[in-house]
């Protein structure tokens, strides 16, 4: 009955490490990395700044710049490991099969190329087709995705759109290929609470009518539980926590996650201090051995100094945890 | 548009306005142009009746006045040495500046460009840093010698290319040029390169820069993102993004390298405006320098207004309204 | 290159700008050069500066104040008209009315008083009082066709029109600061060029004329660096064509400030109250302090002859035996001591940088001679157009200058450098130290109004002689011209500074 | 999870793990970055190497080129190596005065560097000064300087030195001065370019909102933080300015004659390059190059290292 | 009551570029050129009481950092008044203005511009008390080691650069900048809208000790409805530089009266919304450079009727401390 479990994933990370060899030393932005994510369905991964999200959406494209390098695991899109892929075969997927939408809408639209020259260029770039073919097509999809008047809007440039409208554009080069896969890297955070309810808004429908497989990106776990069918938490460039959205939200089990759900402040009590996770988020060239939030936790004990396994602790939910707040435990975190 | 314009003129207005005044003033702190120009063997009656044929005598407020008149009808005066309109005499001196400057200023981009591009995609590599380090070389060697450098290898010694002067020239609308004769264009290769020399490091640079920097732009990511090959990336979203600064601050070179032709035409033998003004200058001709002034802020000034119309033209978030 | 061109061309670079092709615009050497290849005088000089015939074919005082010339008979100008009598009467009447000329030729006709067409052949000039000088001046003055000049506008001329003469050659395009071409004028009167078309380019950058007639680019430039002199004697793609020039390269000495000169100061740096330059001795010192010889040899690479006086050997007024002193360091110690300045002074020597060959390098060996004897001199040398400003408003001490007699004859430097200030007279114009002899002067005054050459070469003598004795100004040395040339070709060369194309042929060799 | 067993306002201060580093100065990580580059290194060394040599000329040189006691015209031109008449040997051989050509290099590269770094620290001072001005004060005042600015700017640099050198006369100080009227202009563009932008940096709203005095507001916390550019346009123009001045030599105008600079020392033997005597405009043509290559190399790695755009 | 701490009468902020000579000209000319302006901020009421944290929430642009600026006296308001303890804060010179400036402190939104790179913690904490007076020299380390252990952090960590610190750290020393000036009133502009959602916590509790601890005011701009839920007594809403709704806090989000406000509270993602389906007001944020005539709100509001493009409603009281300016309100009265 969980997508995890059910008929072939469309997209399926098996232990992925993404590390970068700086100067300074290596850092292990994605070290050890594994979820699926199933036709039609929406994987919210969620984490702090600098836990190696975007990072693994770049692996997944194979975008992943210099000095990094992806050392080790799978990517299996339906079942063909990307990470093995040359170059010219992860292009031609690029754009084509799995897309990509980014974070800030003012940045990832070229500012001095018009948007039908960008639209245009994606078509053409994966499928032969007449120059007019494409602009009609990139005039759909413009529409798809609720811009009005799309034919005048294909001949302005990115500055004069609004941010909302910019993500939109981004959106639709997203969809031009009609892709299996569209990795999503926060692309609601720069914007308005409004606008961003709009762009979700849009997102579900076309997830739901073009049974698109989505991984979206995001620190923000009220957005993901809104919009997303599975959860995965990622930690110091290690995921921690994976599940169906209800459950983990409900019933987090790592205690990180449980800290992270517990700072919300609308799940406090107004006028009382929040729940906190002391302490700072980790260095991730200075990991401490073991479970990296052992530092941070409050249940943490010697054991947790060796290397926390990632399992099935109950039917879909997967923890990398020693000590998983099973309910016995859950009345006194929450 | 027009704003922008008007706005523009109302400033070269003033800078030219500014540049005659220092230029009266300095010209008459230099020196006596009577002195300069008058014949050793004329004696003190002689010296002023030059004095009062060249309108020397009045005071300089006054002259500056009658100059200011005149200029307003479009007459800049006439050459105390040539004893032409000096405005004639700069512009049948210009084409010749002009095709040197336009010359270097395309040698630059042909050369510059590719060499910075490789420069700016691959910094890590051998040839990378040659090029850079090469472009320093280009920064420091001092024109004139390198002008002297090149007349003797490939003139004296190789005899591939005449040694200086202009060559063949062919009248069109009334000026004459010599890109366009092949003994023209022999002449004017080695001033050119001379000349531009200092631009191609220039433009190195720039390019170089511009892509370092673009290269990490989201855009381009997002560009790879969609599936363009590499060299759609590079050719379309980078080099589109960096032909902004090398577009502009090439533009605004050209002006400083019609002022810096001074050196490479008297190396060469060119019979362009910047020698015309150093000889001028040598010989204080007043109008002359004060009309090739006068030009070369107009020209300054209406360069700056090409290079802000290509600016909004490459760069569609510059409105001119918004200067 | 050159030397695949056919023989009947020949291409000259030339270092100085030729400014108009009005010949009576601005008087300035280059001008006069293509003035005498396009148009002509009355006379003209020889390659050793001496006067000879030109379009008049001779002439002579037929009273105190009356000049008589006969004219050379058929003679035509480019277009055609005859030269007559008329002619040279509208000549000498335009000349002082050429508008804004900034060196204007009206002074070599002022002392006409009028002319008096006599006969078509037959022109006279009436002066105020003897003015022996007459046929020297007019040699200067080109000589037009009232046809075709009348009311003619300096850019009349260098756009052509009417850049029309009698000279041996005709105008073909000009090109400002670039090149003036010419052609064989078929009906000269003289001697026919050898060349029918003629490329006169202008290139003032030394190196770049030099690298033209290397690589064979022009055929024969001017102004050769004496830089290059020694090389281009081992170069076998030119040659040389040499002689002794007119101009004379000397340091003028303030004699304007008695109560202390503006750049003399004692040993520790402080200003003299008297002026050591106007005591004699002290003159003398620092002239016997300089070595001829080394400068011409080391400085000049023997491209001059070291002199005492304006002129060089030949020359009208020359002084036969006037020879430069010896150096001495010691007797100029001990004159400097005589003086009251046994430890010497100091004193800033000024010069240009861009005007006379050498003339830094030239200023800088004089330093170091200078200092040599205990006056500690330092050298400033500055573009003319300052210096020539300052020396004009007597702001230095010591100045390095040239004089270029044109005229071959020496009333010129004696009447300009060294004859004492008096505007009334025009005297001492360019005596930019105010040296002042009366017993020079008194000379100078009668060989002025002495119509004898014998005598008045004597009296000219007799002036310079005074002058040089008292160290009014302190010759250096003459510069010689030369002309580098391809092998192929021979060149007259001159004393006077032209280059003409009508002095260059094929060489007898290559025939 | 329980927050009771925390203290109440946040992170115990023993959790930071950086504790033991030690402290990093902006200064000391821009020194590691800058000597990461091989090139940059080798050409810093040369530089100083450069300017200790101008700075001891005067006790290894083995002439005094500005005496002109010292020079004899009868040892001028000759080759390198040649023993001379004051008994040292010319290693790089005598210009047309007899200037040993080793002592007249190295003297003349005082003279360059003073005219490159003179000319530069003055303009810099300027130039900044009316850049923050214009920056902060903005409207007229902005304005009025930024016009002077444009002014400057379309007045070819090297027409206005030689129109200011012309008219002042010679001499090292009116070579600096001319430099510095020609050059001030760039450093108030890069200072108001960025200062505008670091003026809208929330850290000036505070320093306001904490009632400091303007300029302390300025000079404390405003030009700091427009250094960087200022830096690297800085090298950049004493590598110009000493080119500059060698032209200017090469026209005529600079240095006295008696006290040459590189430049005017490249522009004497100039004129002997094609007699084949190139020993005098040769070795101070490398030696200007030396420098002007040197200073660039430390500069342009300096604008990679100080632009925060480069680093992520 | 005592008098506020702040009262804001009919303020506005607006930015505009005048026409220059050439402009001018122009304009005689009859060129359709005109000076700009962007009203910021345009005509707002508002009072903030002693120990009271009011909330100021709105979308981007829509002025709430001016405002939070014009309060905090460093930039001053075009037009109204704004009165510092009843006194006028524009007519305050001398020792009193630096005062009620020093009284006032901001603490802002990006943790990593808000602190001079080039300065040691110590000193950008300590530079004000020592400039104003509030510390000697002699007492200067002691001072700087009260403040950071007051906002969290280890003393010993001053010598360091902000470069040095994670953003968490970094937002203390800025609040313990803010509070070396031993300030009453302190505005924060989104000050933890950069922050990861463990250290927002961290920081928002840090802000509610420091207000027990000190009796601080707060005006506490945010556009992230929970935090302000959270924290503040009263919440005001803007909608392009005006305010739209004021009231108690539980009023608000029980009982929202403007259609903005409404679409707000609908639209915030909540961690309990479970597969919940997102709409949206439809349309974009006008541009303030021109705004929409009347009810700025009226081309999104779905109740708009015909008087709301012509007329700007005013705040009206709809219950008590309840004001809103919507014309739907009078419509059903
Ligand atoms: N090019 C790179 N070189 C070195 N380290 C890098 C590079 N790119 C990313 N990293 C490191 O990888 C880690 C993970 O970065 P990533 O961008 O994936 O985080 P994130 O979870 O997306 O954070 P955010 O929420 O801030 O976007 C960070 O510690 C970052 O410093
Ligand atoms: N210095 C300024 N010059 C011109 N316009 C300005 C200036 N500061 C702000 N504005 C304009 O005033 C309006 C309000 O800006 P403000 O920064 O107060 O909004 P905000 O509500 O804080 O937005 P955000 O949530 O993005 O911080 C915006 O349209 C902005 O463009
Ligand atoms: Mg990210
Ligand atoms: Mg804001």
């Amino acid at each position: 009955m969980t997508a995890l479990t059910a008929a072939a994933p469309t997209l399926e990370v098996r232990n992925l490490q993404t590390h970068f060899f700086t100067r300074a030393g290596v850092v292990k932005a994605v070290d050890d990395v594994s979820f699926s994510v199933g036709r039609g369905k929406v994987l919210g991964l969620v984490g702090e700044s600098g836990s190696g999200k975007t990072v693994t959406g770049f692996s997944i494209l194979g975008l992943v710049d210099e000095p990094g390098r992806i050392v080790g695991g799978s990517i299996l899109f339906h079942g063909q490991d990307l990470a093995k892929q040359s170059e010219e075969q992860m292009r031609q997927l690029r754009g084509n099969r799995i897309a990509m939408i980014f974070q800030d809408p003012m940045m990832t639209l070229n500012p001095v190329l018009r948007i039908d020259t960008q639209m245009i260029e994606t078509v053409q770039a994966h499928t032969k087709v007449s120059k007019e073919e494409a602009r009609q097509r990139a005039r759909d999809t413009l529409g798809m995705v609720g811009i009005p008047s799309p034919d005048e809007r294909l001949k302005s440039y990115p500055h004069q759109f609004s941010g909302g409208m910019r993500q939109r554009v981004a959106i639709a080069i997203a969809l031009l290929h009609r892709p299996e896969l569209i990795v999503a890297d926060e692309p609601t955070t720069a914007l308005d609470v409004t606008i961003q309810a709009q762009i979700l808004a849009e997102v579900q429908k076309l997830c739901a009518e073009t049974g698109t497989a989505m991984i979206w990106i995001t620190h923000d776990l009220s957005v993901v539980a809104g919009l997303a069918d599975d959860i995965a938490v990622m930690y110091a460039g290690k995921v921690v926590e994976k599940g169906e959205v209800a459950p983990v939200l409900d019933m987090p089990l790592h205690p990180y996650t449980a800290g992270l759900i517990g700072s919300v402040p609308s799940r406090n009590k107004r006028g009382e201090p929040l729940k906190q996770i002391p302490g700072m988020t980790p260095n991730v060239m200075r990991l401490p051995p073991g479970c990296a939030f052992r530092t941070r936790c409050a249940y943490a004990t010697e054991v947790c100094k060796q290397e926390v396994p990632f399992g099935e602790v109950a039917p879909g939910r997967e923890v990398r945890c020693f000590h998983p707040l099973f309910p016995a435990k859950q009345g006194e975190a929450a | 548009m027009s704003l922008y314009l008007l706005r523009r003129l109302l400033q070269a207005a003033l800078v030219m306005l500014a540049m005659s005044v220092i230029v009266f003033v300095g010209v008459y702190a230099i020196g006596d142009p009577v002195e300069i120009l008058i014949s050793p063997d004329a004696d003190q009656m002689e010296r002023e009746r030059a004095i009062k044929a060249l309108g020397l005598d009045l005071p300089l407020w006054m002259q500056y006045l009658s100059f200011l008149g005149n200029a307003l009808r479009g007459d800049l005066g006439r050459s105390f040495v040539f004893n032409e309109p000096a405005l004639q005499l700069i512009l049948q001196r210009m084409p010749a500046t002009l095709e040197l400057a336009f010359g270097a200023t395309i040698m630059a981009l042909i050369i510059g460009i590719p060499l910075g591009l490789y420069a700016g995609l691959k910094p890590k590599s051998f040839g990378a840093k040659c090029i850079m380090t090469g472009s320093i070389l280009g920064f420091s060697l001092p024109t004139f010698w390198v002008g002297l450098m090149l007349i003797m290898v490939f003139a004296v010694q190789l005899g591939w290319l005449p040694s200086t002067g202009r060559g063949e020239t062919v009248d069109v609308m009334g000026m004459r040029w010599s890109f366009l004769t092949w003994d023209g264009l022999r002449h004017l290769a080695m001033p050119a390169l001379n000349l531009a020399l200092f631009k191609i490091s220039l433009v190195i640079r720039l390019t170089r820069a511009g892509v370092r920097e673009t290269m990490l732009m989201d855009f381009v990511k997002f560009a790879r993102a969609k599936g363009l090959t590499n060299r759609r990336v590079i050719s379309v979203h980078v080099f589109k993004n960096i032909m902004i600064p090398v577009v502009t601050v090439v533009g605004l070179e050209l002006g400083s390298t019609i002022a810096f032709s001074v050196v490479t035409e008297s190396v060469f033998a060119w019979p362009g405006m910047g020698k015309l003004i150093i000889d001028s200058i040598n010989v204080l001709d007043r109008p002359v320098i004060v009309a090739y002034l006068m030009i070369i802020v107009l020209m300054f000034i209406t360069i700056n207004l090409l290079v802000d119309l290509s600016y909004s033209a490459l760069d569609p978030r510059v409105r001119l309204e918004n200067k | 290159p050159a030397q695949a061109q056919n023989v009947q061309s020949v291409t000259i670079a030339v270092g100085a700008q030729v400014t108009s092709l009005d010949p009576h615009y601005h008087a300035l050497s280059p001008n006069y050069a293509v003035a005498e290849m396009l148009f002509g005088a009355l006379a003209g000089f020889d390659a050793h500066g001496r006067i000879q015939p030109g379009l008049a074919e001779s002439w002579r005082p037929v009273s105190e104040s009356v000049w008589e010339f006969k004219l050379r008979p058929n003679v035509r100008f480019h277009n055609g008209n005859a030269f007559t009598a008329e002619d040279v009467a509208f000549t000498v009447a335009r000349v002082p009315t050429v508008p804004n000329s900034p060196s204007s030729y009206a002074l070599y006709t002022r002392a006409i008083k009028s002319v008096e067409v006599v006969d078509p052949m037959t022109v006279r000039f009436h002066t105020e009082g003897p003015y022996p000088n007459l046929p020297n001046d007019l040699a200067q003055v080109s000589m037009l066709d009232r046809e075709t000049h009348d009311g003619a506008a300096t850019e009349d001329f260098n756009s052509g029109k009417v850049a029309i003469g009698a000279g041996p050659y005709r105008f073909v395009s000009f090109r400002s600061g670039d090149r003036l071409e010419l052609a064989r004028n078929e009906e000269y009167w003289g001697p026919k060029p050898a060349f029918e078309r003629v490329s006169y380019r202008i290139m003032t950058n030394n190196a770049a004329r030099m690298a033209a007639v290397l690589s064979g680019d022009v055929d024969m430039i001017d102004q050769v660096p004496t830089t290059d002199i020694a090389r281009l004697r081992r170069e076998e793609r030119v040659r040389l064509s040499e002689a002794d020039g007119l101009r004379v390269i000397f340091l003028g000495l303030d004699n304007s400030h008695p109560e202390g000169s503006p750049f003399i100061t004692d040993n520790d740096g402080k200003p003299l109250t008297v002026n050591p330059l106007h005591d004699v001795r002290v003159r003398r010192a620092l002239n016997m302090s300089i070595d001829r010889n080394a400068i011409v040899e080391r400085v000049m690479e023997g491209s001059a002859i070291p002199t005492a006086q304006f002129l060089p050997p030949g020359t009208f007024g020359y002084v036969p035996g006037l020879e430069p002193v010896r150096p001495d360091l010691n007797a100029a110690r001990k004159l400097l001591a005589d003086a009251g300045y046994p430890n010497g002074f100091r004193m800033t020597l000024h010069g240009p940088n861009d005007r006379y060959i050498n003339d830094a390098r030239i200023i800088q060996a004089v330093g170091q001679m200078w200092t040599r004897i205990g006056v500690r001199t330092a050298v400033e040398g500055q573009p003319w157009t300052t210096f020539v400003a300052r020396a004009g408003r007597q702001e230095f001490s010591a100045f390095l200058a040239g004089w270029g007699t044109a005229s071959g004859e020496a009333s010129s430097p004696l009447r300009s450098l060294t004859a004492t200030y008096t505007r009334d007279r025009g005297w001492g114009g360019s005596n930019r130290g105010r040296y002042s002899n009366p017993a020079a002067d008194a000379k100078l005054e009668a060989a002025l109004r002495e119509l004898d050459d014998a005598k008045r070469e004597v009296l000219l003598q007799e002036a310079t002689r005074i002058t040089m004795e008292d160290v009014g100004i302190m010759p250096i040395h003459i510069q010689k011209n030369v002309w580098a040339l391809r092998p192929g070709l021979a060149h007259e060369a001159r004393a006077d500074e032209l280059t003409r194309a009508q002095d260059v042929r094929p060489a007898p060799a290559a025939r | 999870m329980s927050a009771s067993s925390l203290p109440k306002t946040g992170l115990p201060a023993a959790a930071v793990p950086e504790v033991a580093l030690k402290v990093e100065t902006p200064f000391r990580r821009f020194v590691s970055e800058f000597f990461e580059s091989k090139t940059a290194t080798v050409g810093l060394i040369v530089f100083v190497s450069l300017v200790l040599i101008a700075l001891l000329a005067p006790f290894i040189a083995p002439q005094n080129p500005y005496d002109l006691a010292q020079l004899d015209i009868m040892d001028g031109r000759m080759e390198p190596g040649t023993v001379g008449g004051a008994g040292f040997t010319y290693f790089l051989g005598t210009d047309d005065q007899g200037r040993d050509m080793l002592s007249g290099i190295m003297y003349g590269l005082r003279i360059s560097l003073t005219v490159g770094i003179g000319s530069a620290f003055i303009a810099c001072m300027v130039g900044a000064s009316l850049g923050l001005l214009a920056a902060y004060a903005g409207g007229r005042t902005d304005s009025v300087i930024m016009r002077l600015v444009d002014l400057q700017l379309s007045f070819p640099s090297i027409l206005a030195a030689l129109m200011i050198l012309a008219f002042l006369g010679k001499g090292i100080t009116n070579v600096v001065l001319a430099l510095v009227i020609v050059e001030w202009a760039y450093y108030a563009r890069t200072v108001r370019g960025t200062a505008l932008v670091e003026r809208r940096r929330e850290y000036i709203e505070a320093a306001q909102c904490l009632a400091l005095p303007t300029h302390r507001v300025i000079f404390r916390h405003l030009l700091p933080n427009c250094m960087p550019p200022l830096i690297v346009v800085g090298t950049m123009q004493i590598a110009r300015a000493i080119a500059l001045e060698a032209t200017l030599s090469f026209l005529g105008l600079g240095v006295p004659i008696t006290e040459p600079s590189l430049g005017l020392l490249i522009s004497n033997g100039y004129e002997y390059m094609l007699s084949g005597k190139y020993w005098i405009s040769f070795y101070p043509g490398i030696a200007l190059l030396v420098t002007i290559v040197s200073i660039n190399l430390v500069g342009d790695h300096l604008r990679d290292v100080l632009n925060p755009r480069l680093k992520k | 009551m005592s008098t506020p701490i702040i009262e804001l009468k009919g303020v506005s902020k607006r930015f505009s570029k005048k026409l220059d000579f050439a402009g001018k000209i122009l304009q005689r000319l009859g060129a359709p050129v005109r000076d700009e302006t962007v009203h910021a901020v345009d005509g707002v009421d508002l009072t903030v009481n002693k120990g009271e944290v009011v909330g100021l929430v709105g979308e981007s642009g829509c002025g709430k950092s001016t405002l939070g600026r014009m309060v905090a006296g460093i930039m001053p308001a075009s037009d109204g008044t704004i009165r510092w303890h009843g006194k006028e804060l524009a007519e305050l010179t001398g020792s009193e203005g630096r005062r009620a400036k020093l009284q006032t402190q901001m603490i802002f939104q990006d943790p990593m511009s808000s602190l001079n790179p080039r300065i040691r913690v110590a000193d950008i904490i300590g530079e004000a008390p020592l400039v104003h007076g509030l510390t000697k020299r002699s007492e200067y380390d002691g001072y700087v080691d009260e403040q950071m252990r007051r906002a969290g952090m280890d003393p010993t960590l001053k010598r360091r650069y902000p470069h040095q610190f994670s953003g968490g750290q970094r937002q203390r020393i800025g609040i313990a900048r803010a509070l070396a000036v031993q300030p009453e009133f302190i505005v924060c502009d989104e000050s933890v809208a950069a922050l990861d959602v463990s250290i927002q916590a961290q920081i928002l509790n840090l802000f509610m000790d420091l207000r027990r601890d000190l009796n601080l005011t707060y005006l506490f701009i945010s556009h992230d409805l929970g935090v302000v839920e959270h924290l503040s007594d009263r919440v005001v809403i803007m909608y392009l530089g005006r305010v739209v709704e004021e009231a108690p806090s539980e009023e608000i989000f029980a009982r929202p009266n403007h259609p903005y406000t409404q679409a707000l509270l609908s639209e915030v993602p909540r961690i309990d919304a479970r597969k919940k389906s997102f709409a949206g007001v439809k349309g974009e944020i006008p541009s303030p450079l021109n705004p929409p005539p009347g009810c700025h709100f009226h081309p999104r509001c779905p109740f708009a009727f015909d008087r709301c493009k012509v007329e700007r409603p005013m705040l009206k009281t709809v219950a008590s401390g309840h004001r809103s300016a919507c014309h739907l309100n009078d419509k059903v009265a």
